[in-house]
């Protein structure tokens, strides 16, 4: 910090900011905080931050803000009181008050960084490893994802897949007359899929209406001609028995 | 010769900390050692890490070497690194309930099945190793056939997937709708 | 009261592949042991590296224990990693002292009471793990606020926040910001 030069030499390189150039002043004059002579400390401000200009060091706005503020207050201070006296020295005193405060907690944390920098320095370093997780992670045997599934599950997890077939969504809840045939193919050949021991035609109605029953009857002939299911009725007028063939299961993905 | 023991400490140090093991060559370099120097101290480090309280081990990997774990104590290693499986979800259980009693089955005859989109679902057994691509079905696009793996017959104590119980789709009463 | 071996270098092994500091609790936990076991594996641990010849410490962080190179053998492996152990800049010391003071904290905030941007510095602070985001204030824009890491307590070698010194600041009226 200290120089030769009488002037108050500005150290290289630059500050970390106007507050931190403000509290270097401040220390250099070895003024108190609090009763800052705002006139001489407001010129050497300008001066700095002129010297820095001039050395191409990065002046940011933050400096010339802060320079404005000082001659302001430095002009506060030398011009005749105002009329309205009162109301002008309380916001000048806010002003001073305020910068005094910022000064105040940025040399404490000023200092607080010099501790840390001691810190730094002084403690020599620890190093660490850099755990590689996914290596070891290979070698560890995940959980069992099938914990607690029994059987049991399995068997509940396939009814519920029945049961949907069963309510058939997209179909119960559309008048039937409005239901196209694929739709109903495909609703059709999902049922008897689930019911590979056979089920009764009439199982297939829903609604009953007999726009469905014609609808289902449709899809059904769809599907005895493809193949993929099988009708079997073993007596006059007794229930019609759907199965699914092997064939059945050979639709294509599109579907 | 004396004991070296700073060189020692730092050899110990720098295994621990490198990535990549460490050639004999640079750990002499960065130690200002000769090679046999070098090699009297790995020695000192082994015969340290022999102890039964030492978890740690000297590992020579082509040339290089490298601390490890021994593996006396991996399965607590493994215990900390158990990651807490997460319950399958309805979805990814009625999809392997079906591969199950269905396989081989593509993706598509799943997803008609339960009438779902199932990729999600599936793709989680797959990862968790409770299914697997057992083969490519004959047909246009020559879709994957999905299977149940050794793991999912380990869990359910089965020898093969003929001891899968049968489901008695056919008996199923269907709730009478409407 | 046994020697217990296995469990001492099962402790060693398990600080060894630990990504963050384990806390006394998760050892006993995995080893089996209580508290008192617990306390007295690490003390035989540290004893063990109280050697000059041992390049290891057992390091306390946030009432969790670590694994950690002896500061005494810290040049060499600066060799290694070919580069000094780069000291923060004197702005990068002063944004952090804010942040481990005032956290959780914004950028606005910070710049306030350094009086200049604070950009640079905190991105490098973030970029070497000592500080990170940890949440969103509530209010305009909802700026994100910074906190300390794990890795800051590492890296000055403290044992949790309670080791900073205190600061005498007055009351600050950091909100009026602008």
């Amino acid at each position: 910090m200290e120089s030769g030069n009488t002037s108050p030499q500005i150290e290289l390189p630059a500050y970390h900011g106007p507050l931190d150039l403000l509290l270097t002043l401040i220390q250099q004059e070895k003024v108190d905080i609090y009763d800052i002579p705002i006139a001489r400390i407001a010129d050497q401000f300008v001066d700095a931050v002129r010297q820095m200009e001039s050395l191409d060091m990065e002046v940011t706005t933050e400096f010339l803000v802060l320079a404005a503020q000082l001659l302001y207050m430095k002009s506060r201070d030398l011009l005749p009181k105002p009329a309205n006296y009162e109301e002008g020295q309380v916001e000048g005193e806010d002003q001073r008050q305020e910068l005094v405060e910022r000064l105040l907690a940025y040399r404490t944390f000023k200092q607080a960084a010099q501790f840390l920098e001691a810190l730094e320095t002084s403690s020599g370093r620890s190093y660490y490893r850099e755990v590689d997780v996914d290596a070891i992670l290979v070698d560890v045997q995940p959980e069992n994802p099938l914990h607690g599934v029994s059987f049991d599950d399995l068997w509940k997890s396939f009814c519920r897949v029945i049961e949907r077939a069963e309510k058939g969504g997209e179909i119960r809840y559309v008048k039937p007359d409005e239901i196209s045939i694929d739709v109903m193919v495909a609703d059709v050949l999902r049922r008897v899929l689930l019911h590979p021991k056979g089920m009764r035609f009439n199982q297939l109605m829903r609604i009953g209406s007999r726009m469905e029953m014609v609808v289902s009857f449709l899809a059904l002939l769809e599907l005895l001609k493809s193949g993929k299911v099988r009708a079997e009725q073993p007596a006059m007028l007794s229930d019609i028995m759907l199965f699914p063939t092997k064939k059945a299961w050979e639709f294509t993905e599109e579907e | 010769m004396l004991f070296r023991e700073l060189e020692t400490a730092a050899l110990e140090a720098l295994l621990f900390v490198a990535k990549n093991p460490l050639t004999p060559e640079l750990l002499g370099e960065i130690l200002e050692l000769g090679p046999l120097e070098i090699e009297e101290l790995l020695h000192k480090l082994r015969a340290r890490y022999a102890a039964d309280s030492c978890g740690l081990t000297l590992l020579e990997i082509n040339d290089g070497f490298k601390l490890g774990t021994k593996p006396e104590v991996s399965r607590f290693i493994e215990i900390l690194y158990k990651q807490p499986s997460q319950a399958l979800s309805n979805a990814a259980l009625e999809v392997l309930s079906i591969i199950a009693y269905r396989q081989p089955v593509t993706r598509g005859e799943v997803d008609f099945i339960r009438g779902v989109q199932s990729d999600r679902a599936l793709a989680t057994l797959v990862e968790k190793g409770i299914v697997k691509e057992v083969g490519r079905k004959d047909g246009p696009g020559r879709p994957i056939l999905y299977g149940t793996t050794e793991q999912f017959l380990l869990h359910f104590g089965l020898r093969s997937l003929e001891d899968l119980p049968n489901l008695e789709v056919g008996e199923l009463r269907v709730t009478s709708l409407t």
